[in-house]
C-alpha cells in the first residue's frame, strides 16, 4: 500500500512535470503577446519592453519554465511595486492579467467544481445505478429495451444541448427555476442547491447513461457467474441474490469509474460552466487561454492533471478496497 | 485403433468448446448479424442517409435552388434584431428550413453543407485516432519490455491530459491559414488516441498469450507478420466496436469546439457552428436552434446505436483468459467514460 | 432397500434450440446411498444435476419429469412442480450441491465464514453466535482451520475451496448432496482427499449422494449404483461392481477400455535408451517476478525418445516445456539443443531455426486461430518459411491433415466447426509440417474425453515412429504419461524429483511419486469388488 | 441623437434627487473585472461606471441626460483647469475639506502620486496620453524603481494645487483629467499590484467585499458628502454588483425583473439581437428599454503601404462596394447599429460633419466598384486578405462574412483571416505584421474629435513596435500641422468644428471605409428610476440611478 502510493506519487510527479512542460511549450508557441494585452491600448515599444520584463516573458523559454518549477516547489517573491510579497509553495505564480496569485485564483474556483462534481455524481449514480438495476432485473424485456433506448439517447446528447434544453425548459418555458447564478454553499445552502440543480442535471443526465450500462452489464454478468448458482442452490431468495450479491459484483467497477469521472468534472467542466455561467475552473481555463495568461493556464492544466491522477489513484485504491482479490 | 475411426461418440460438434462461437465468417457475417438486429438496421440506415446527405450536399442544395453563403437581406426584419420574416424562421418553398437570422442565409443549404464538415472531421479524426492507437498499442503490446514501459507511460500522460482544454489551446496556436477542418481532425486524433492504444495494448497482451499466437512464434514468423496475421484480426471486433463509440464522440467534440467558436472558419458551416450562433435565438426562432440540434442528436444517436449493435454483433462474451495480474487489472479497469464527452 | 429419499423418473432437460441435454433419466436413491452418474463431455450430466435442484428455473431451459423428495413427517414434494418458495426451503437443508468449479463457486466478495453462516441462518433463523459456532465446527470437520473463516475465497486453493463448499453443505445437514464433478479441477492427491471426505460425511450423516463425474475411476470408488449417460440417454444402469466388471452395453465397454491404466501392459518398443542427448538442461531457473517457477532443473532428452513429464498443477511443467522450445527465456542455467546453447540464438538466427522445435498445446480451442481455415492454419508455417509454391504448400497441408486422420474436407472448415479431438489433430499436423526435431506436447489430451484421448495418444505414438520425432510429453495423468513415454520425469514445485523408466513408474524411489501413484483412483480394484 | 433623456422617462417621473436615497441597487454585469479597480490600470472613458463611484478625479463628465452630458465639469478641482497661453501648462486647485474613505485629507500630492504610479510597468494598461503629453513622460518609470522616482512635470506648489507641464499644446487636457489616473492615491496605502482589490476610495462608495470575477459589494463612504460633489447623486445605500454573468442571463433577468432583479441594471450588457426581437414584440418590456450611443466607428482600415491599397481608386472601389444594410443586419438590426459614411460618427455630435463621397447606397454599388477597379488596372477583380477579431462580438465573423458577400459581387474576393483577441491586436497594431485590410473599430476616449482623429491620422503617431493605430500609415506634414493647431484651441465648440472639417477633408482620400456605428439598447429593472444613458459614454450613470 505504502509502496503503491509512493510509486504512484512518483509517477504522478513525472506526469505532471511533463504536462507542465507541454503546456508551457504549447502556449509559448501561441500567437499573441501577454505583455501587449496587459499593456493595453496605445502601448509604446519601450513600455512594452518594460512590461515584458516585469512579467518575466523576456527571458528564454527554458529559464521561464525552470522558474515556474522552482516557484512551485520553493515559492517565490513578487514585486507589487512598492513592496515584495512572498508567494509560498505550492506557488503557481502570478497571473499576467489579473495581478493575483494563481494558487488563490484556483482555490477560489475549486469550490464551484467540487459542488458541481459531488452533486452531479450523486445524481448520476442515483439515476444510473437505479435504471441499470431496473433494466437488469428483466433483461431483454420491454422495460429493459426502453431503458436502454432512453439511456442511449440521453447519453448521446452533447452536454451543451442538454444544458440548453434544460435552461430553456425550466427557466423560459416553465419558469420553475430562475436562471442559475452560483451561490457558495457557505453563503446559503438552499440557494446553492437551487442554482446548481440544472447544471447537476445536465451533467448527470448525459453521464448517467454510462452507469446504467455498467450497472446493467455488471449485474447481469455477476448473475451469470457460478457463485450466484451456489446462492440459489442454497435457497437464497431471489431479491437477496440480486440486490445484495449481484449488485455487489457490479459495485467495484461502478465505484472505480465514478471516482475517475468525478476527477474529470473536478478538473473543469467547460461546457456546463459556460452554459450556466458558473465561475469554475473550466471557464477560467478558456478565458486564460484566450488572454495568453500563461501562469493561469499552466496552473489549471497542472491542477486538472493532478486531479485526474489523484482520481485514478483513488479509483485504484477503491477498487482494491472493494475487491478483496485485488492487491496493490 | 485405426486413425480413420475418428468420429468417436464424444467428438460431436456440440462439445462444450463448440459453444463459444467466435466472430468468424468475415465482415459479411457481421454485417448480416448487424442487419438482423432491429436497432442495428435502423442505425445503419440512418448513418447511411447522413453520409449520403454529406456526399450530395451541393446537389441537394441545388435541388432547393440555394447555396449556403448567399445573404438574403430582404427576408429579414432589420428593426427586430434581424429576425426572419414569416413563420418558423421564414420557411417557404424557396427556403425549406427557413433562413438564418441576421444574415438570411439558407438553413437547409447550410445544414447539408455542415454535414460534410461535421462528418468529415469526425471520420478523419477517428481514422487518425485508430491509426495512432493501433500503432502505439501494438508496439507496446508486442514490443520489448522497455518499449512497453515507455509507451505505456506516454499513454498514461495522454490520458491525464485535460484533452478538451488542450484542443482549445492548440486551435489557438496553429496559424489560421492552416485548413481548419484538417486541423480539427489532427487535434482530435492527436489527443484522443490514448484510450484506443490502451485497449489495443491490453487486447494484444491477452492475444499474445493465446496459444495460436505462440504457435505462430514457433514457426519463426517475425513480429510484424504476427501483428498483421494473428493479432490484428483478433482486434477487429473490439476496435470496430470502439470505433463506433468514438466516432459520435468526435462529432460531439467538433460540435463542441465549433460551439465555443473555435472550430471552422466562416462562412463554412458545421452543425456545432450553427448551434453556437443559434442558441440565443431559442425564444424568437426555435426552428433555428432545433434544426441543427436535432440533426446532431440524431446523428450521434445513430452512431451510438451502431456501436451498440456492433458490440452485440461481434459477441462481446468472447472469453478473455488473463494470465498476469497486471493484464487482469487493466482489463478490469474500464476506460473512464469521461473521455466520451467533455462536460 | 430402505425408503428412498429421492425418486427421479423420466427426467428430461431441453435447452433452447432445442437441444435435448437429458432424455429420460430415472433412478431412486436411499439414505446413505451413492449414485454415480458417468458419461463423456456433453452427455448431460450437469444438466441432470442442475435439474435436481431446480436450477434451470429462470433460464430458457425446460425440465420435464418428476423429482420426488421424500421427507419424514411431511408430504412428498415434486421438486419439478414445486413453487419457487417451496423449492427455496428445500434447497440447502434437504438438497445441497457441490459444483465442478470450486474456484468460482464462492462469492469472491464475502468472507467464507460469512457465506457459510448466512446459508445456515437463512434456513434455521439461528443467532449470529450460534451460526458462527456451527460454521467453525463444519470447517473443522472438513479439515480447514476455523481461524480462516475470516479469509476470502481467493486466499484458498481449489481443494480448500471445495472443502468450504462441502462445509456449507454440511452445516445444513442435507439429506441429499449432489456433487457435480467435485474433483475434476483438482490434482489427484487432492482429489483423493476430497473423495475420502465425501465418503466420510456420507457415513456420518447418512446423507445420500449423487456423484457426477466423467471419470469412471472416481465414481467407481464411491458409488453403490452407476448410471452411464451418452448424449442424454441412459445407456446402462446397474450396481457398480457389476457394471464395471461386466458391462453389458458396448459403449460402456468402450468407455472402460479407453481409460488409461497404470497396470496396463506397455507396448513393445525398441527403446532408444542410449541415443545421444538432443536436449540437455542444466540448472535451469525461471522466475516470474517473485514466483520461482523452475528452481534448478537438470534434464536430458535423448534423440528419438519420448520423455514424459508429470507433476501437480503449478509444479512448472508448462514453464519447462516452453523454455525447451524457447518461448520462454531462462532466468539462469542453460538449455542446449544439439549441443548449442538455445540462448545464443537471436533475431534472424532464432527465427530461422525455430522450426526445429515445435509445441502442441493443451487447449485445442485456443491453439488454432479462430478466424483462419484449418488448412491455412496448418499451411501457415510453410508460408512463413517461404520458398514453396502455393500448390505445394496446399498439397503438403492436406497430406498431413490426412495423415493425422482428418481430410481435405476439414481443411476448409473453421476451428469451431471441429470437435476438440479433431482440433488437436490439426494442431499436431501444424507442428509436424516443418519436420521439427523436437515436439513438446503440453497436456495435449487433458481437455479431451477418454475415448478421444486414447485415439490421440495412439496417433502420437504412430507419428513418433514415422517422423522420427523426439517428444516431450507433459501431463498430469500418470497413466497417460506412462502409456506413451520411454522415461518419465516427476516434477514438484519447480524441481525434478526423479526420472524413471516408464516401466519402473509403479516402483518409484521417491515418496512423492508414491503418493501421486496412490492417489490415482483404480478401476480394477472396484471392478473386482 | 440618442433620445436618452426622453426614453428614461418611464420611471423617472416619480424621481426626486432630494428623496432618492436608500435601498440596494443591483448591477448585473458580464465583465469580470478580474483586474480589479486600480485607478492606474483602469482604462475608462470619463471615469467609467463603477470606478466613478470609487474615485473622484480632477474633472469629470457632467451627469445630465442629453448633449450636455458630453461636457466636462470640475470634480475634485474647483474648475476644469487653467491653461497657460498655448495650453501647455494646466493648473488645478483642489476643493477644500476633501477626504478619503479612511478619513485622511486629499492633497495635491495624492493626485501627483496617482498620476506617477500609472507610469510603472507593473501597473500598465491605462490610456497612453499622459506618457505622450507630459514633459519627461516618455522615459519615466513610475515611483517604485530605484532610479528617478519623481515626475517633475507634475508639480505641487502647495497642498491644494497641482500643475501639469505638457510638452505640446493640448486643449483637451480637462477631458483627460476625468480619467481615473487623475484620482488621488495615498502613497502610504499603495500596495502596488495588490491595490486593485481594495483601493482607498475618494468617491461616494467604498468596497465592502470583492471577489474578483464574481461579486462586488459597495457601501457608503462616510467621508463623502453630496455638498462637495455636484455630479454624483449616490442614491442607493448599497450597490451589489454581480460580475461575470452571461449576457443571456443578464437580459433574461432584467426582462423578467422579478424579486431583487427589479432593482437591477447592467453597466455593460446591451440587448442582443434575439432579445431585441423578443422585446420589440412586448410593449411592457419595450418601456424599460433605453438606447444610446457611445461614439465608436466600425471601419475597414487600409494599409496604404501595401498594394493594391496604395491606389486610391481601389480604396474608392471598396467604399462603393460595401453593403451597409447587410452589415447592420449582421450586427442585429437597426437598433444595434446605424450605418455611417463618415469616420467621425453622428453620435459625436459636436465633431461630426456629414459627407458621403463614395455613395454606395443602402446595399452597395458593385457596378461602380467594378468600373473603378478596371480603371485601376484590375479588370478581373482583386483578391485581398481581411483580418478580423474573432473574439470581438461585434466586428467578428458576422460582419466579416457580410463584407465578403457584398465584395464578391464587385469582383473583390476577401480571404478571411480570423485572429483571436490577443493575436489581433498584436498583428494588426504592429506595422511589420499588419495585413493590408483589417476590420476594426475606434472609439473616442472623450467626446472630442481630437482623440478620435489623432491616433488614426497623425503621422507622428505611427508606432513601429506595436500598439499602432494609424493603420493607414498615413503621414502628411500638412495634416500633422493642422492637428497641432487645433490642439492649441481651448474653446470646445471652436475646436470641434475644426476637427469636423478635418474629418471631412480626410474623408475624400478614402483612407478608411466607415461602416457603421454601434448603438446600445439596454433594459433596466422595473423599480429603477432616473436610468438614462449619458451621451459621453452611451451607458448608464450609476451615480444617478435610484431604486427608491
Ligand atoms: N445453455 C445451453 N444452451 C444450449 N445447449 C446447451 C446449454 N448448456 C448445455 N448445452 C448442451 O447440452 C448438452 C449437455 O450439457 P451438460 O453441460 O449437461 O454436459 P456434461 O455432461 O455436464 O458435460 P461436461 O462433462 O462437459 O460438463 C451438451 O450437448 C451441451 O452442448
Ligand atoms: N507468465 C507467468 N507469469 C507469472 N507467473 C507464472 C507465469 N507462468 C507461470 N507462472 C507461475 O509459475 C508456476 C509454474 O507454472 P506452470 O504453468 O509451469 O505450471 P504447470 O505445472 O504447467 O501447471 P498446470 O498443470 O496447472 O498447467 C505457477 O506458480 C504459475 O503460477
Ligand atoms: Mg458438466
Ligand atoms: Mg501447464
Amino acid at each position: 500500500m505504502t509502496r503503491f502510493l509512493l510509486r504512484r506519487l512518483f509517477g504522478a510527479a513525472a506526469v505532471l512535470v511533463a504536462l507542465a512542460a507541454l503546456t508551457y511549450l504549447l502556449f509559448y508557441a501561441m500567437p499573441g503577446d501577454p505583455a501587449l494585452l496587459a499593456c493595453g491600448k496605445g502601448c509604446s515599444a519601450d513600455q512594452l519592453a518594460q512590461v515584458r520584463h516585469a512579467l518575466g516573458t523576456d527571458r528564454p523559454l527554458v529559464q521561464q519554465f525552470w522558474t515556474f518549477l522552482t516557484t512551485l516547489v520553493l515559492g517565490h517573491g513578487y514585486s507589487t511595486g512598492p513592496s515584495t510579497i512572498w508567494c509560498s509553495a505550492p506557488c503557481l505564480g502570478y497571473s499576467y492579467q489579473s495581478n493575483e496569485p494563481v494558487t488563490q485564483m484556483l482555490l477560489e474556483r475549486l469550490p464551484v467544481d467540487v459542488s458541481l462534481a459531488l452533486g452531479s455524481a450523486a445524481l448520476w449514480l442515483l439515476i444510473g445505478v437505479g435504471t441499470g438495476l431496473f433494466a437488469a432485473l428483466r433483461p431483454g424485456r420491454r422495460r429493459d429495451r426502453i431503458t436502454n433506448a432512453v439511456v442511449l439517447t440521453l447519453g448521446s446528447t452533447p452536454v451543451f444541448i442538454m444544458a440548453l434544453l434544460l435552461l430553456m425548459g425550466a427557466c423560459v418555458w416553465l419558469q420553475v427555476l430562475p436562471f442559475p447564478n452560483y451561490v457558495p454553499l457557505t453563503e446559503d445552502p438552499a440557494q446553492w442547491a437551487q442554482n446548481l440543480l440544472l447544471p447537476w442535471l445536465a451533467i448527470a443526465l448525459v453521464t448517467a447513461a454510462g452507469y446504467t450500462r455498467l450497472t446493467r452489464a455488471g449485474v447481469l454478468e455477476t448473475l451469470n457467474q457460478d457463485h450466484i448458482r451456489t446462492l440459489r442452490a442454497y435457497g437464497y431468495p431471489e431479491r437477496r441474490v440480486v440486490l445484495r450479491h449481484a449488485v455487489r459484483g457490479a459495485l467495484p467497477t461502478v465505484v472505480t469509474v465514478a471516482a475517475m469521472d468525478i476527477g474529470m468534472v473536478l478538473a473543469g467542466a467547460v461546457f456546463t460552466e459556460t452554459m450556466f455561467g458558473l465561475p469554475g475552473l473550466g471557464k477560467l481555463a478558456v478565458e486564460a487561454a484566450s488572454t495568453v495568461d500563461l501562469p493561469v493556464v499552466c496552473g489549471i492544466t497542472l491542477l486538472a492533471g493532478a486531479l485526474i491522477v489523484v482520481a485514478n489513484t483513488v479509483a485504484d485504491l477503491l477498487h482494491a478496497a472493494l475487491d478483496p482479490r485485488v492487491r496493490i | 485403433m485405426t486413425l480413420t475411426e475418428t468420429h468417436a461418440p464424444a467428438e460431436s460438434a456440440a462439445s462444450p468448446a463448440g459453444r463459444e462461437r467466435p466472430a468468424g465468417g468475415g465482415p459479411a457475417g457481421v454485417l448480416a448479424r448487424l442487419w438482423a438486429l432491429r436497432g442495428g438496421r435502423t442505425a445503419l440506415v440512418t448513418v447511411a442517409v447522413l453520409v449520403l446527405v454529406a456526399l450530395t450536399a451541393p446537389w441537394l442544395a441545388g435541388l432547393e435552388g440555394q447555396d449556403p453563403n448567399t445573404f438574403h437581406d430582404t427576408l429579414l426584419n432589420s428593426a427586430t434584431g434581424g429576425s426572419p420574416d414569416g413563420a418558423f424562421g421564414g420557411v417557404s418553398a424557396q427556403h425549406w428550413l427557413g433562413v438564418e437570422p441576421t444574415t438570411g442565409r439558407d438553413l437547409f443549404a447550410r445544414l447539408v453543407y455542415g454535414a460534410r464538415v461535421s462528418l468529415g472531421v469526425a471520420v478523419g479524426a477517428t481514422i487518425g485516432q485508430l491509426l495512432l492507437g493501433l500503432l502505439v498499442g501494438l508496439t507496446a503490446g508486442l514490443g520489448s519490455r522497455w518499449a512497453d514501459a515507455l509507451l505505456s507511460r506516454v499513454t498514461d500522460l495522454a490520458l491525464a491530459l485535460p484533452t478538451f482544454f488542450f484542443s482549445i489551446a492548440l486551435l489557438a496556436v496553429v496559424p489560421q491559414s492552416f485548413p481548419r477542418p484538417l486541423l480539427l481532425g489532427l487535434i482530435l486524433s492527436g489527443l484522443g488516441w490514448a484510450p484506443i492504444a490502451r485497449i489495443v495494448r491490453a487486447e494484444t497482451r491477452v492475444l499474445r498469450e493465446r496459444e495460436y499466437v505462440q504457435a505462430a512464434v514457433l514457426t519463426g514468423a517475425g513480429n510484424w507478420r504476427i501483428a498483421r496475421r494473428e493479432i490484428l484480426p483478433g482486434l477487429v471486433a473490439p476496435v470496430a466496436t470502439y470505433t463506433a463509440i468514438v466516432l459520435p464522440q468526435n462529432i460531439v467534440a467538433e460540435a463542441g469546439l465549433s460551439f465555443l467558436g473555435l472550430g471552422v472558419r466562416p462562412p463554412t458551416s458545421s452543425w456545432g457552428q450553427m448551434l453556437s450562433t443559434a442558441t440565443t435565438w431559442f425564444q424568437v426562432d426555435p426552428a433555428y436552434v432545433l434544426v441543427p440540434a436535432l440533426t446532431l442528436l440524431v446523428c450521434v444517436l445513430a452512431f451510438a446505436g451502431l456501436g451498440e449493435a456492433l458490440r452485440v454483433a461481434f459477441d462481446p462474451k468472447a472469453s478473455v483468459p488473463v494470465r498476469q495480474r497486471r493484464a487482469r487489472r487493466e482489463a478490469a479497469r474500464p476506460v473512464p467514460s469521461t473521455k466520451d464527452q467533455a462536460r | 432397500m430402505t425408503d428412498p429419499v429421492l425418486q427421479v423418473s423420466d427426467l428430461r432437460v431441453t435447452h433452447p434450440g432445442p437441444v435435448t441435454a437429458l432424455d429420460g433419466l430415472s433412478f431412486e436413491l436411499a439414505p446413505g446411498q451413492v449414485l454415480g452418474l458417468v458419461g463423456e463431455s456433453g452427455s448431460g450430466k450437469s444438466a441432470a444435476a442442475l435439474a435436481l435442484l431446480g436450477l434451470h428455473r429462470r433460464t430458457p431451459t425446460t425440465v420435464d419429469g418428476t423429482i420426488l423428495l421424500h421427507r419424514p413427517d411431511r408430504p412428498v414434494l415434486d421438486l419439478n412442480a414445486a413453487s419457487d418458495a417451496e423449492l427455496r426451503t428445500v434447497r440447502g437443508p434437504e438438497l445441497a450441491m457441490v459444483f465442478q468449479e470450486p474456484l468460482t463457486s464462492l462469492d469472491p466478495y464475502r468472507r467464507i465464514g460469512t457465506q457459510i453462516a448466512t446459508a445456515y441462518r437463512l434456513h434455521t433463523g439461528a443467532s449470529r453466535a450460534e451460526a458462527k459456532q456451527r460454521t467453525a465446527e463444519a470447517l473443522d470437520r472438513v479439515g480447514i482451520d476455523p481461524e480462516r473463516a475470516r479469509d476470502y475465497p481467493h486466499q484458498f486453493s481449489g481443494g480448500m475451496r471445495q472443502r468450504v463448499l462441502l462445509a456449507m453443505a454440511l452445516v445444513l445437514r442435507p439429506r441429499v448432496l449432489v456433487a457435480d464433478e467435485p474433483t475434476t479441477a483438482l490434482d489427484v492427491t487432492v482429489q483423493a482427499q476430497i473423495l475420502r471426505l465425501l465418503d466420510g460425511l456420507r457415513e456420518e450423516t447418512g446423507m445420500a449422494l449423487v456423484l457426477v463425474s466423467h471419470d469412471v475411476g472416481v465414481v467407481g470408488g464411491l458409488a453403490d449404483e452407476v448410471v452411464v449417460l451418452r448424449e442424454g440417454r441412459t445407456v446402462e444402469r446397474g450396481a457398480t461392481a457389476r457394471l464395471l466388471g461386466d458391462p453389458e452395453h458396448p459403449y460402456t465397454r468402450a468407455l472402460l477400455d479407453a481409460v488409461p491404466r497404470l497396470d496396463a501392459p506397455l507396448p513393445e518398443r525398441a527403446a532408444p535408451a542410449d541415443g545421444d542427448a538432443l536436449v540437455s538442461v542444466e540448472r535451469l531457473r525461471v522466475d516470474f517476478g517473485s514466483v520461482q517457477a523452475l528452481r534448478g532443473v537438470d534434464l536430458t532428452v535423448r534423440r528419438g525418445e519420448t520423455l514424459g513429464i508429470v507433476g501437480e498443477s503449478g509444479s512448472g511443467k508448462s514453464t519447462l516445456g516452453r523454455t525447451l522450445v524457447r518461448l520462454q527465456d531462462a532466468t539462469s542455467g542453460t538449455v542446449r539443443f544439439e549441443g548449442e546453447d538455445l540462448a545464443s540464438w537471436r533475431g534472424r538466427e532464432l527465427r530461422r531455426r525455430r522450426h526445429e522445435l515445435q509445441m502442441v498445446f493443451q487447449d485445442p480451442t485456443s491453439s488454432l486461430n479462430p478466424r483462419r481455415l484449418i488448412g491455412d492454419s496448418v499451411a501457415e508455417p510453410l508460408r512463413v518459411r517461404g520458398g514453396h509454391d502455393e500448390a505445394a504448400v496446399r498439397a503438403e497441408a492436406v497430406g498431413l491433415l490426412e495423415r493425422v486422420g482428418l481430410g481435405a474436407a476439414h481443411a476448409d472448415r473453421y476451428p469451431h466447426q471441429l470437435s476438440g479431438g479433431q482440433r488437436q489433430r490439426a494442431a499436431i499436423a501444424r507442428a509436424l509440417i516443418l519436420r521439427p526435431k523436437l515436439i513438446v506436447c503440453d497436456e495435449p489430451v487433458s481437455a479431451l474425453d477418454v475415448t478421444t484421448q486414447a485415439q490421440v495418444v495412439a496417433l502420437l505414438r504412430e507419428l513418433r515412429e514415422e517422423f522420427d520425432l523426439t517428444l516431450v510429453f507433459i501431463a498430469h495423468d500418470l497413466a497417460v504419461v506412462r502409456s506413451v513415454s520411454d522415461r518419465v520425469a516427476v516434477m514438484r514445485q519447480g524441481e525434478v524429483v526423479e526420472t524413471l523408466a516408464a516401466a519402473d513408474l509403479t516402483r518409484p524411489r521417491q515418496d512423492y511419486t508414491r503418493a501421486l501413484l496412490e492417489a490415482v483412483p483404480r478401476l480394477e480394484a472396484v471392478a473386482g469388488r | 441623437g440618442s433620445g436618452a433623456g426622453s426614453s428614461a422617462g418611464g420611471s423617472s417621473d416619480a424621481f426626486s434627487a432630494a428623496t432618492c436615497q436608500g435601498g440596494t441597487l443591483r448591477v448585473l454585469d458580464s465583465a469580470k473585472n478580474s483586474k480589479g479597480f486600480d485607478p492606474a490600470v483602469l482604462y475608462t472613458s470619463g471615469g467609467g461606471a463603477i470606478p466613478r463611484l470609487l474615485f473622484r478625479t480632477l474633472t469629470t463628465r457632467q451627469s445630465v441626460p442629453g448633449t450636455d452630458g458630453t461636457k466636462v465639469v470640475p470634480d475634485l478641482a474647483t474648475d476644469t483647469g487653467k491653461p497657460s497661453e498655448n495650453a501647455t501648462v494646466w493648473t488645478y486647485h483642489l476643493k477644500p475639506n476633501l477626504r478619503f474613505a479612511d478619513g485622511t485629507p486629499i492633497t495635491s500630492a495624492d493626485i501627483k502620486y496617482g498620476v506617477e504610479r500609472s507610469f510603472s510597468p507593473q501597473l500598465a494598461g491605462g490610456p497612453p496620453y499622459l506618457r505622450d503629453w507630459l514633459v519627461g513622460g516618455a522615459d519615466y518609470q513610475g515611483p517604485y524603481g530605484s532610479g528617478n522616482t519623481d515626475l517633475a512635470s507634475v508639480a505641487t506648489p502647495d497642498a491644494s494645487t497641482v500643475v501639469f507641464h505638457l510638452r505640446k499644446s493640448e486643449g483637451d487636457f480637462p477631458y483627460l483629467a476625468a480619467e481615473t489616473q487623475f484620482a488621488p492615491v495615498p502613497k502610504a496605502k499603495d500596495t502596488g499590484k495588490e491595490y486593485n482589490a481594495d483601493p482607498v476610495s475618494s468617491g461616494p462608495y467604498t468596497i465592502a467585499g470583492f471577489t474578483k470575477g464574481r461579486e462586488l459589494d459597495l457601501v457608503r463612504n462616510p467621508h463623502w458628502s453630496r455638498s462637495s460633489d455636484q455630479q454624483r447623486l449616490a442614491c442607493p445605500d448599497r450597490i451589489e454588483v454581480s460580475l461575470g454573468l452571461s449576457p443571456a442571463v443578464i437580459n433574461q433577468r432584467l426582462s423578467s425583473s422579478v424579486g431583487q432583479d427589479a432593482n437591477a441594471i447592467t453597466t455593460d450588457t446591451s440587448l442582443d439581437a434575439p432579445t431585441l426581437a423578443k422585446v420589440s414584440a412586448d410593449p411592457a418590456l419595450k418601456k424599460r428599454v433605453v438606447t444610446g450611443k457611445f461614439p465608436q466607428i466600425y471601419y475597414l482600415a487600409f494599409d496604404l503601404k501595401k498594394a493594391p491599397f496604395d491606389n486610391q481608386l481601389v480604396r474608392e472601389a471598396l467604399s462603393y462596394a460595401v453593403d451597409r444594410t447587410a452589415l447592420v443586419n449582421a450586427e442585429g438590426g437597426t437598433q444595434l447599429a446605424v450605418p455611417s459614411t463618415t469616420f467621425t460618427p453622428e453620435s459625436l455630435t459636436a465633431a461630426h460633419q456629414d459627407y458621403d463621397y463614395f455613395p454606395a447606397g443602402a446595399t452597395g454599388n458593385p457596378e461602380k466598384a467594378k468600373q473603378l477597379l478596371a480603371q485601376a488596372g484590375h479588370p478581373n477583380g482583386i483578391t485581398v486578405p481581411l483580418a478580423y477579431d474573432t473574439d470581438d462580438t461585434s466586428t467578428g465573423a458576422p460582419a466579416a462574412t457580410a463584407l465578403a458577400q457584398a465584395f464578391a459581387k464587385a469582383g473583390i474576393t476577401l480571404q478571411l483571416q480570423p485572429l483571436g483577441d490577443a493575436d489581433f491586436s498584436g498583428t494588426v497594431n504592429t506595422p511589420a505584421t499588419q495585413p493590408a485590410l483589417s476590420l476594426t473599430s475606434w472609439g473616442a476616449d472623450w467626446p472630442s474629435g481630437g482623440p478620435f482623429l489623432t491616433p488614426i491620422f497623425d503621422g507622428r503617431q505611427i508606432v513601429t513596435g506595436g500598439g499602432n493605430f494609424n493603420l493607414a500609415q498615413y503621414n502628411d506634414p500638412a495634416v500633422n500641422a493642422q492637428i497641432d493647431k487645433i490642439n492649441q484651441i481651448t474653446d470646445y465648440a471652436t475646436a470641434q468644428k475644426q476637427w469636423a472639417a478635418l474629418d471631412a477633408q480626410l474623408g475624400k482620400l478614402a483612407l478608411t471605409v466607415p461602416l457603421y456605428e454601434e448603438a446600445t439598447s439596454v433594459l433596466y429593472g422595473s423599480h429603477v428610476k432616473n436610468a438614462y444613458l449619458d451621451q459621453w459614454r452611451g451607458w448608464y450613470d450609476i451615480a444617478s440611478v435610484s431604486v427608491k
